[in-house]
């Protein structure tokens, strides 16, 4: 019954527009774990950035110019709030999942009070095509996943950089022996997934046309975790790969998409979520071990 | 060996090894109640490693260790514990947010009615610092006290437990003398109490002056178990570094003119005091000295991983200013830490990741040419004969030997005028040693100025044009050509001839 | 099945929306009962993201018509667009679309909710006093019933809004709200707060703080539990005005008919493209009228 | 006009209530903390306990005997789902804030799935006394902050175990060579942490005679680690005390109150909180290095 729905070219594209939210947030948060950090504020920082987009939008007016230029905007919060994720983490020597944690709290908080907690929704007329258009029959937003997971596999894989972030996350005592500056390496990660966030941003609020300050981006960290952890990346650093949190995320959406298409309780979603994320952390433990 | 009564302790066949290395090779020992053995060898030799099997922190490969004359197995700290076996580590074994009383009673605390008993701990420990001859509050937190303090919790929490087997590894290298006094003493108190005594130690002094046998050990094996009485001084540091050389060692090279580089008045607080030394190109300039006498920091601070507050630093001449690692790369100097684990290679990446992870600019076009790095690897591996399949095999599922070896090639694709190599061959087979001594030469035959840190002494004999030896963060002296032998650096680095041989290599110096 | 039918709802957060589901399975199977000519999807998110991503799912299955309560309307206005775009029946209930989207838009007449409010809470201050207020979430809805309540009780220039903050329709968060405002106002005369769950919040933070200068707390939407407190004459709560959450059961009555074209039971249309609940003022006198002991709001 | 309301004896009942919640939870945490972990999933936790222990309530009937019962149950079932935090942690050698975070999720996603997302109300008539009844006319959710806070100080620092939490969470190695069963000492505090979550629980939820399974704790673990962490414990743990919890709590409580006295956006209270854990955290570090 689910699988006579499942293959249906319609509910593919549909799977992967629906992961490519946080699918592209789980290729910035990468970086991030392979570093050996994590970045707890992604949902928060999401709905942020949506709200401040859709209000710069507003204010900008209509035109394409209004919308080339919010998303050029949306990119560069990503770049400040990642930026002070970083500064906190390297700066304060605070440990990555505390400085999120709190940002992520005061993220949402910043939300609420700019809407004051009102839905913002965008008058642009041009916006909506852009997280809610097709090129060749494909989303926009699955477009840019893949584009965006092409980049991020080559500055993984083929840049210095990357290189660094594996180093740094494997032991960075041996990468600052190395001459690495390892603070710097750990630091841009955090601006990238920051910049992933953005990206996001843009596509979600696009989507919808419109930003609901409480619950944009709810509980979006775990997706992105559970996405990235299933790809194979270890969760203690130095190892991870782009186009496994592609699969990562697809799988998730898949489980999702399969649950209820079977007609399983959306609220036992959760539950799926946490107990993949456990597995997928303990099968990689399992593995270290033999 | 004779066995006047039935052992308290003995170890049969003790093999263990981690990994493919093998660290101890079939030790037999067996000791009787009251008796203080001495447990002599070079750093790396396995002296630790056996006392840590004793106490149950490893646990042996293979072999068996009686108690009492019935074997027993020590799974962990408590197992030990129970057999009344006490073990006083290298490294500090205190939790610094807790106090005096809590530390010493750590996992074996008093309780009344449930709760913890603290005046009558507070007490005891009062009793144990007085048998100790130690001024020490008990409620004192640990962060709070010297070095030397430390050692004396330390010591108290091992006895606390009226332990029969007491082990002490290197108890004495952080003691001044009165306060190594003080504990020679109470050894000898334990002693008449039907204790025994493990101790390692690398001063010959103190081991002769207060064990009853010693066991001294080379490459984990058993080289002598004698009664001290029969050993002096100088046949222990003969039977300790005891191989041939010949082989071993090329033949030394003349040594350059041109100064590569000349550090002055090198200062880092608390740990190095005006270090001045010079190496020229094609010279090997050999650093001894104890643990902890500051030859790494030495390195360390003239590479820019640690902050100095005076020194001045010349490379070709040319004064420069390191501030980090990065601007030592650049200077031309390379250097190959002592831990090649901890910060030299990164286990998960293969070959050819790890020697080009310093000098990954020079393989860049945008992207990185990985086929160019795998053929630099490719070049390396045969050079080295690093024993491995592809370079694409992880760091991991190399021997310890081969991983020293991949360290090596990484620093060297770095193109270096001025190689430090500290304990280049810490932890490696006599071949590879043999492969890596001879690297050094051809390097110095190419003029490229080397700097070799070593604890070995025969390896820094059979290396340096020159010896600097280090004690306490200053250098002690300075030995070359004949002048370079074992006894002179051993006088040196323990600081026994302090007179004579600081006058001798101040001599030398000017 | 000769029909589905995808009806999508808030989760049961509050005993309104919990009212709610209640009434939408009644319906489905009401139906059921009838015969299998109709098959019906039943899904609840507890978020507007969610529930978009629950549309998707239902346009997956071929539904022809969706019955929808919006969790936020502008979050879902363009997934309801693109639905009601392929021509699936759409019926969206209580929460009004910006752009209509639809078939059908059933809802009460939440401006008359708040006027309804305003009127009855002004009469029992008799024009003086100071008032809290709590409202809903922050969507169009409660701008509608806030918006003609302030109206009613500007006319009244003795009574004065204190504060006025949102509270979700959630008795928790109501709870949480109200302990703020007891806090930072050291004189209340009365609250009106919307909805029946908050009201519940609402009267514990009261209690717990023990002021007794609060003489008139309204809700509103009807509750079974505050018409009970109305019919046993509770001092402090005297009235509340109905929002039925039965409507989603008539909207996907209006559905059903709609796809078939058929006429609306006895009457000689099809189904109207707007209906309206009429907002009714419960007090002692006619409590009983609208008292379902066995209802679930 | 803050200071006008702010020290009349009710405001201040008051705050001491509005704190208690959190703060018996903090108490727990504090031993978790304090043994190197962190207990994300608190939030969701007390929601699951406070929705099955309203149910069995209903099932037991009305009643004391069944109140009794169901106060047992919720400390039971704290055991329970604090073991199972314990457990993942401990045995899948799991760090503690993924564990953790997985748990948030599935603790989440079971209550909404056991109430069907719907606010489950209690009939038992007698119920609402626990939490919301009074002694020496002070709350007693306030009585049994202190009661528990006393408890668990006599724990952390008159008793063996809590003398073996600081060693473990100072230093892991250390105290297994002292001999310590690390394992069951670190698995233990995360018990303690869910008997305090289920204690809070029961207060939480007799409070309102119901639990709204999708807000219930939201966020608490914030409130809860800023406590925690305000009240001077390291979260690199080795160090802390239980009055510095209570004092954390507390603040927390009144900087809360005053906010709202001072009229300030009940939605930029997230944003404080953040900041103070921040802050709290840079300062501990700030204190190490000198
Ligand atoms: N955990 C470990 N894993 C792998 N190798 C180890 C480990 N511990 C020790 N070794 C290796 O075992 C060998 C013996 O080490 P051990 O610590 O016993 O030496 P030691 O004689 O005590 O030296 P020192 O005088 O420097 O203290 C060394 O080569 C060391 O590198
Ligand atoms: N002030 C000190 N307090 C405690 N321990 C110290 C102190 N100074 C040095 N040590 C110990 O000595 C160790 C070795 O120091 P260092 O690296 O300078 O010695 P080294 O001469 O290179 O000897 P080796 O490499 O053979 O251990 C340090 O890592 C530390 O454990
Ligand atoms: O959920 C809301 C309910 O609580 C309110 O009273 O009426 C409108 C609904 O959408
Ligand atoms: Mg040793
Ligand atoms: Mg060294």
């Amino acid at each position: 019954m689910a699988s006579e729905h499942f293959l249906i070219p319609r509910n593919i594209t549909n799977v992967l527009r629906q992961v490519s939210y946080t699918g592209i947030i789980a290729l910035g948060m990468t970086f991030v774990i392979i570093a050996g950090g994590i970045d707890l504020s992604v949902g928060s920082m999401i709905a942020l950035i949506g709200v401040l987009v859709v209000m710069l939008l507003n204010y900008l007016g209509d035109g394409w110019t209004a919308v080339t230029l919010a998303i050029g905007a949306s990119v560069v919060l990503g770049v400040i709030f990642g930026a002070i994720n970083g500064l906190i983490t390297v700066k304060g020597r605070v440990a990555a999942f505390i400085a999120t944690l709190a940002t992520m709290s005061v993220y949402r908080s910043l939300t609420l009070y700019i809407s004051d907690a009102g839905e913002v929704v965008s008058r642009n007329t041009f916006y909506p095509e852009v997280g809610g258009g097709y090129w060749l029959s494909i989303p926009i937003p699955v477009w840019l996943f893949l584009g965006l997971a092409i980049i991020g596999h080559l500055i993984l894989r083929h840049s210095a950089y990357g290189r660094h972030v594996c180093a740094v996350g494997s032991n960075a005592k041996v990468a600052s022996y190395s001459a690495i500056n390892i603070n710097r390496v750990y630091f841009l990660t955090f601006v990238i997934a920051g910049i992933t966030v953005g990206i996001a941003a843009v596509m979600l609020s696009s989507r919808l046309n419109s930003v609901s300050p409480g619950d944009a981006g709810l509980f979006y960290e775990l997706d992105v975790i559970a996405a990235v952890v299933i790809g194979g990346t270890s969760l203690s650093g130095g190892k991870g790969t782009i186009w496994g949190t592609v699969i990562g995320a697809i799988i998730l959406g898949i489980i999702n998409n399969m649950l209820n298409l079977l007609g399983v309780s959306p609220y036992l979603q959760g539950t799926v979520k946490g107990l993949v994320i456990l597995i997928a952390v303990l099968m990689q433990f399992q593995k270290n071990r033999t | 060996m004779s066995k006047p009564q039935t052992a308290l302790l003995e170890l049969r066949h003790i093999h263990k090894s981690f990994g493919a290395v093998q660290v101890l090779h079939d030790i037999n020992v067996s000791l009787v109640a009251g008796e203080v053995l001495g447990i002599l060898g070079e750093n790396g030799a396995g002296k630790s490693t056996l006392l840590k099997i004793i106490s149950g922190i490893y646990h042996a490969s293979s072999g068996e260790v009686c108690v009492d004359g019935k074997v027993v197995s020590i799974k962990d700290a408590s197992s030990a514990k129970a057999l009344g076996i006490a073990m006083i580590p290298q490294e500090f074994n205190l939790i610094p947010s807790l106090n005096v009383f809590e530390n010493i009673f750590l996992g074996n605390e008093l309780k009344r009615h449930g709760w913890l008993d603290k005046r009558t701990m507070r007490e005891k420990t009062q009793s144990l610092m007085a048998l100790l001859e130690t001024q020490l509050p008990s409620d004192a937190m640990i962060e709070d006290l010297s070095v030397a303090q430390k050692q004396m919790v330390e010591i108290a929490k091992a006895l606390v437990n009226d332990a029969r087997i007491l082990i002490m590894d290197e108890p004495t290298t952080v003691l001044t003398a009165q306060e190594a006094d003080v504990l020679f003493a109470l050894v000898d108190k334990l002693k008449a109490k039907g204790v025994t005594v493990l101790f390692i130690s690398h001063k010959l002094k103190e081991v002769k002056r207060l064990c009853d046998r010693l066991l001294i050990m080379r490459d984990g094996e058993v080289v002598a178990l004698e009664k001290v009485s029969e050993l002096d001084e100088h046949d222990m540091a003969r039977l300790m570094v005891g191989r041939e050389l010949s082989q071993v060692f090329p033949a030394k090279t003349v040594g350059g003119q041109e100064l590569a580089l000349n550090v002055s008045g090198l200062t880092v607080p608390n740990l190095l005091s005006d270090i001045n030394l010079q190496v020229h190109c094609g010279e090997v300039l050999g650093i001894a000295g104890l643990m902890g006498s500051g030859r790494t920091e030495t390195a360390e601070a003239i590479m820019g991983l640690r902050k100095r507050s005076q020194g001045q630093i010349e490379v070709f001449g040319e004064v420069v200013n390191i501030k980090s690692l990065q601007d030592a790369v650049e200077h031309k100097l390379a250097y190959l830490s002592e831990d090649r684990q901890g910060s030299g290679l990164i286990m998960n990446f293969d070959l050819s990741e790890n020697i080009t992870l310093i000098s990954l600019n020079k393989y860049k076009k945008g992207l990185i040419q990985h086929q160019k790095t795998r053929e630099r690897a490719e070049h390396y591996r045969k050079l080295f004969s690093i024993k491995t399949e592809t370079v694409s095999t992880p760091l991991v599922n190399l021997s310890g030997g081969n991983q020293q070896k991949v360290y090596l090639s990484k620093w060297m694709d770095t193109e270096p005028k001025i190689l430090i190599l500290d304990e280049p061959t810490r932890g490696i087979d006599v071949n590879t040693k043999k492969e890596i001594y001879h690297f050094i030469r051809e390097l110095t035959e190419q003029g490229i100025a080397v700097i070799v840190i070593s604890s070995e002494m025969e390896e820094v004999i059979g290396l340096a044009h020159r010896v600097m030896v280090m004690r306490e963060g200053k250098v002690q002296g300075e030995l070359c050509g004949a002048d370079i032998n074992e006894q002179q650096i051993m006088y040196l680095a323990a600081g026994l001839r302090e007179q004579q041989d600081s006058n001798n290599a101040q001599g030398k110096r000017a | 099945a000769e029909y589905k039918v995808g009806v999508s709802v808030p989760s049961a957060d509050h005993g309104w929306t919990a009212g709610l589901l209640w009434w939408a399975e009644k319906a489905v199977a009401d139906y059921k009962a009838k015969g299998d000519e109709v098959e019906f999807y039943v899904v609840a998110a507890s978020s507007g993201s969610k529930q978009v991503g629950d549309v998707e799912d239902l346009m997956i299955k071929g539904i022809d018509a969706l019955v929808i309560l919006p969790h936020n309307p502008a979050t879902l206005q363009k997934v309801i667009e693109e639905a009601y775009g392929e021509g699936i029946y759409t019926v969206v209930v209580d929460r009004e679309l910006e752009t209509p989207a639809q078939n059908v838009f059933i809802a009460g007449d939440n401006a008359g909710l708040g006027r309804e409010s305003g009127v009855w809470m002004a009469e029992q201050m008799k024009g003086k006093g100071k008032i809290v207020v709590l409202e809903g979430m922050s969507i169009p809805i409660n701008k509608q019933r806030v918006d003609a309540f302030n109206e009613v009780i500007a006319k009244s220039s003795g009574i004065e809004i204190l504060d006025s903050q949102p509270a979700d329709w959630s008795t928790q968060k109501a709870l949480a709200v109200m302990e703020n405002f007891l806090q930072k106002h050291s004189h209340i005369d009365a609250v009106w707060c919307q909805d029946d769950d908050m009201l519940k919040g609402v009267m514990q933070a009261i209690k717990e703080s023990g002021r007794t200068e609060i003489k008139t707390v309204l809700g509103g939407a009807g509750s079974k539990d505050i018409i009970k407190m109305v019919i046993d004459g509770d001092p402090v709560v005297r009235a509340t005005v109905t929002y039925p959450p039965s409507m989603v059961a008539s909207g996907i009555a209006l559905a059903v008919t709609g796809i078939k074209g058929e006429n609306l039971g006895d009457m000689y249309h099809t189904s109207p493209s707007r209906v309206i609940l009429a907002a009714e003022l419960v007090t002692k006198d006619n409590a009983e009228h609208f008292y379902v002991p066995d209802a679930a709001f």
